[in-house]
């Protein structure tokens, strides 16, 4: 679909995507304070705790890709996975249990943040280890096609990971085996404190993806429309061939690399830049010319954001885990070892 | 009953597997031509190229793919050729394949077999002989599998494939061409060592190809009046208290021998949960800490030799027995 | 004498060291702003991107780029991030780093020191949380270094640094913020234990973080009555048999204390050791074999206890003493 | 040089430099029959023992390089790596006695072929691991940068190298820090008993060297002058400017996999139609044009044979290693602890 075809519907789904997840993002932000003993703060007993790393202003990536997928298609994340998941269709209140770490979430607070995952839409996980969502998506593209059908696997990383060897390894495995596989390079420009750029030798990571045999596009990160009509003119593609295909999408990280970094490491100016292409701010100027009044985006916005309360209230009202829970979910032979 | 070398055991194991449940499918390095010790022989023309699946050089990536293959349904046999080369597919093992389930709240799980041969194999040296059964014993959500017999490596891949859980395989490469007798109808589990010669003065706990030297040890001490009994592990974790502890409530005395490095060796968690638990005497052997070298006199200062068993069995057997 | 805190006092001594030594540079993600954790603050602008040198997010590399660097004369002081991550570059350390003087018969070495801190880390659940200082004491060519306060980490970075041998260096994340008196002139040696607090009813080995709990534990112990001799190990390989050996023939008692999961931990290696040198009575507390939970009851259940220590403590001297 | 430049001298030495690699593996292939109990052998007494890979075919591309290289520059190698450390200029009777296993072997008797290396040469070692001679020979060039001068790495690896991370990762990163290394991937098409076009993707190994960030040239790898000058070529580009290149040598692997691999999985066509390519048969037609004697080959044939007769009957006579040596050259720290 090209963005000149776009309904005024499908725009506001797309908005309204993205604003759930930044309305998610800034709530969990809120509850982090403190949480985490990295970048000098200090260990407090704050809601959210551990690393928890935000995708605010890269929400178009999440929502554009997502919204070409279907159920049956799969999906592996990030750490920096908030964004894939809701716009996957996850329960934004068993997310929020899950960061709040409650025996409600997700993963019934064994995972966090940086492994949260619902499986029952096909999303197979966020991951602490950059790149390694890569091989475990081509392995899953295997599954789909021995099981037929034409859904396929959306697999999102960062910019920094396409340095990483199973960037190579898997997109050549995808192109040898021809698996239906979408790779996403979310790139915001930065990994951790580093400038992914003066680390990336070459033409970056389309060039890198065509010379490894796997065909694709570069678009513009910040624009959900675009994003979403490169993703389902792509993702029609793989459908039709099962062949994997490349989506570089470039976009900025608003927000240091976890909630309590201040990334005093770049310039104000920069993020300053960055702000103006706000996607959320570009998606509301697009919907205007299509239409779309200006109270409907407020009307979503503040839906997004009482949904985020209550999904607040849900995880800070939700029981812990029983500590026996520590002892299950973890393998079947020996489960009742686990102290010798 | 069939005569069976320990590779192809395994092999009609696969087979086997592969024709009843079509969620297995292998995976690696060579599998197309039989993998380069013959553990696949005979698979692809049999299963296709879609199930048994040749893969590049890429072992993080075949170990990956694994993980995504289970947490989507199937249930990958994994080659990594040798567990020294496995170690370029270390996250996988220990941050994905292991910890998914958990991390997952039980979402996903992760039912595979990963099989890297273990072993000193003559005039391979440093970067192609090493033993870490040590290493996946200490991962939680781990099960670790090394089998010393032809029947075992028929049974015990069975077992692994059916587990549900990510297992490490470990076969050993000088094993490859021993011969016995096969019953293939025969189940095993894991986590159940096997009694393999009763003797009264001392327990002697071993795994893979050290128990043929264990055997061949107990032999000559019999000679000089020690009685051992020799227990094959089997399976590394979850290592089979019971079977160890009841032994070594009977003869008074345990000794764990391993072909792997000795420091920081499982025979140390054996050793240790012993003495633990019954206070009785006990005594490892090992290779010395020393990487493996390629000329024969510095390879065989790596291998743990029945001699050196006979050695070790005797110098506890002079220590007072406790316990019994 | 100044008051630093544990990250401090690192970053101090590898300041002092490169400005001594112009073979010894820095390398890996994030060094360039000072490191994530702040290990590296200022380095870069002191002493130049050449020789703190910015990395791509590429482990593998790191790593064997450091074995490069070390065969051709250079002393590299290589930052993972943490152990987890380290398992990226798994053939690197095993393969290369440890084995290569070794496979080329001594004609190159490779003198770097690989800092992957060990540890819980309040909510990072299982893949930040390992501790795995087992493995390397397990892979022959590997020195093991495990500081537990500022001071050591001042005093061991820099005898790791100068050692000549490839020394995994296991800092600890929560004790980055640990403040104490260091004493910068002070030498340390490698493979040499302190003795924390002495104690006439069992010695408790410990080390990293876990030796904080360790004093918390014997403090309440002595309330009690029981006498703890706390020994802080520091250098996990080689170990220093001799001082856990003389404190245990005089308290006649072996505990063994540490983060990592306790089956197959380096604790047993300890514990067997002792058990066949002096057939005295001992134990083990670990961290059960689970991964760690994000949420702190999970969280906490993989946490070694002061309380826990104290229990084992009492535990174990209710057993009868022996050797001494 | 180009190729049109070439003295008689110079092809002659190249020539030289291809016989003596040949003569010394047929002579450690007649010396490993049985030592293997890989691929159906028995476990017999042979002289060499274990894995014994022969770069049999493959000679140019080891002459024509290392004819760039001076000593001061630096090498690592591969599993197959005889030619590579003959061509930089090693002993051929301490390399025999090395794979014979003797105390007057490069390594004492410690590495056999797999890890085979000649420091004082800068010979940085074999490797048993497939491509993990690319980051160590990324760092070695780091210690040249540091060390200041215009020595460069030369890097050698196979094509099934190019499907490992490490190939990514440590392209990129010479790439980003400009480091002196000459890439050289010696393409022989097979990966122990898989035929590596299928398992690769895209166009190749210098189509990825070029999106990730380092130029060069392919080559046809069974032309010794045509790989001379290419070195040539690309060795003075790295002198001159610092940064790495790539060269793709396009060969092929005479024998099996290891010296008792029949390789029954690959035609005989196959084998005969690159039979007819032999380097060392291509370069004496060239000498010959060159206005070479076909006695002055021959001489250099039967120096080489006599050479190599010379090394094995040395090899044989040498001492074993004491056994007292599997304890040294391990460890400072903790050197004399090695049971506990
Ligand atoms: C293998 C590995 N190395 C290092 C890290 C630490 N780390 C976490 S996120 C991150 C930056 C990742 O950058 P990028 O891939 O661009 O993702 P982004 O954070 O920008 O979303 C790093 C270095 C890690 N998690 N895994
Ligand atoms: C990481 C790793 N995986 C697998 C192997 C087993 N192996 C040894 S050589 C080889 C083939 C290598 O092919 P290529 O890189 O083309 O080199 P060639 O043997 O053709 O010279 C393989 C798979 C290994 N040594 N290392
Ligand atoms: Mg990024
Ligand atoms: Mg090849």
């Amino acid at each position: 679909m090209s963005a000149i075809e776009m309904s005024l519907e499908h725009a506001l789904a797309l908005y309204r995507t993205m604003a759930r997840i930044r309305a998610f993002e800034n709530a969990a932000e809120e509850a982090s304070k403190g949480g985490v003993a990295a970048f000098g703060a200090s260990l407090a007993q704050a809601k959210v705790r551990g690393p928890l790393h935000l995708s605010t202003g890269q929400e178009a990536v999440a929502a554009g890709v997502c919204a070409q997928l279907r159920t049956d298609d799969l999906l592996t994340s990030t750490h920096r996975g908030h964004g894939h998941t809701i716009a996957k269709g996850a329960s934004i209140e068993r997310m929020m249990c899950e960061l709040f770490g409650r025996a409600t979430g997700y993963n019934g607070g064994k995972g966090g943040s940086m492994h949260i995952a619902d499986f029952s839409i096909g999303m197979l996980g966020a991951n602490g280890v950059v790149a390694a969502g890569i091989p475990i998506a081509v392995g899953a593209a295997h599954a789909l096609r021995l099981r037929g059908g034409d859904a396929l696997v959306a697999c999102f990383f960062g910019d920094g990971a396409i340095n990483r060897g199973p960037f190579l390894e898997g997109l050549n495995w995808a192109g040898i085996h021809r698996l239906p596989v979408l790779f996403v390079c979310e790139d915001n420009r930065w990994s951790a404190t580093t400038e992914t750029g003066a680390m990336t030798a070459g033409e970056g990571a389309l060039a890198r993806a065509q010379a490894i045999g796997v065909p694709g596009v570069a678009v513009n990160g910040n624009d959900v429309f675009a994003v979403d009509a490169a993703a389902a003119a792509l993702s029609a593609q793989i459908r039709a061939d099962g062949a994997p295909r490349f989506l570089h999408a470039v976009t900025y990280r608003i927000k240091g690399h976890v909630s309590v970094d201040a990334a005093a490491y770049r310039s104000h100016d920069e993020v300053a830049r960055a702000l103006e292409q706000d996607p959320l701010e570009l998606a509301a100027i697009r919907i205007a010319a299509l239409g779309g009044e200006r109270a409907a985006l407020a009307a979503i916005d503040a839906q997004a954001q009482a949904e985020i309360a209550a999904a607040v209230a849900a995880a800070d009202a939700a029981p812990w885990p029983a500590q026996s829970a520590a002892y299950t979910d973890i393998q079947d032979t020996g489960a009742e070892r686990w102290r010798d | 009953m069939a005569r069976l070398s320990y590779v192809q055991a395994a092999c009609n194991a696969l087979h086997a597997v592969m024709q009843q449940d079509a969620r297995v499918v292998t995976l690696g390095e060579d599998v197309g031509r039989g993998g380069v010790f013959g553990q696949y022989r005979g698979l692809q023309q049999a299963f296709g190229a879609e199930r048994v699946i040749d893969t590049p050089i890429s072992e993080a990536t075949i170990m990956g793919a694994a993980v995504g293959m289970a947490l989507a349904g199937l249930r990958p046999v994994v080659e990594l050729r040798v567990v020294d080369f496995a170690l370029c597919a270390m996250d996988e093992v220990v941050n994905q394949a292991a910890k998914a389930r958990y991390m997952f709240g039980g979402q996903g799980r992760v039912p595979l077999v990963a099989r890297m041969p273990i072993g000193l194999w003559r005039g391979s040296a440093a970067q192609h002989s090493q033993s870490l059964e040590a290493w996946y014993a200490h991962v939680p959500g781990l099960v670790v599998v090394a089998p010393a017999t032809p029947q075992d490596n028929h049974g015990l891949l069975g077992a692994a494939i059916a587990s549900g859980d990510p297992v490490i395989y470990m076969e050993h490469k000088e094993l490859w061409g021993l011969e016995d007798e096969v019953d293939p109808t025969r189940i095993e589990r894991l986590g159940v060592a096997a009694l393999r010669r009763p003797g009264s003065d001392l327990t002697l706990v071993t795994w893979s190809r050290t128990l043929h030297d264990a055997l061949a040890a107990a032999e000559t001490a019999q000679d000089e009046g020690l009685s051992i009994e020799v227990i094959d592990l089997r399976t590394i974790w979850p290592w089979d208290r019971e079977a160890v502890f009841a032994s070594v409530q009977k003869t008074g005395r345990l000794l764990v021998a391993h072909e792997a490095v000795q420091a920081g060796g499982f025979g140390a968690e054996i050793a240790a949960a012993t003495a633990e638990a019954l206070g009785v005497p006990v005594r490892r052997l090992g290779a010395p800490r020393i990487p493996v070298g390629y000329a024969p006199p510095l390879e065989d200062a790596a291998r743990v030799t029945p001699q050196a068993i006979v050695a070790a069995a005797r110098e506890l057997v002079g220590a007072p027995a406790r316990g019994a």
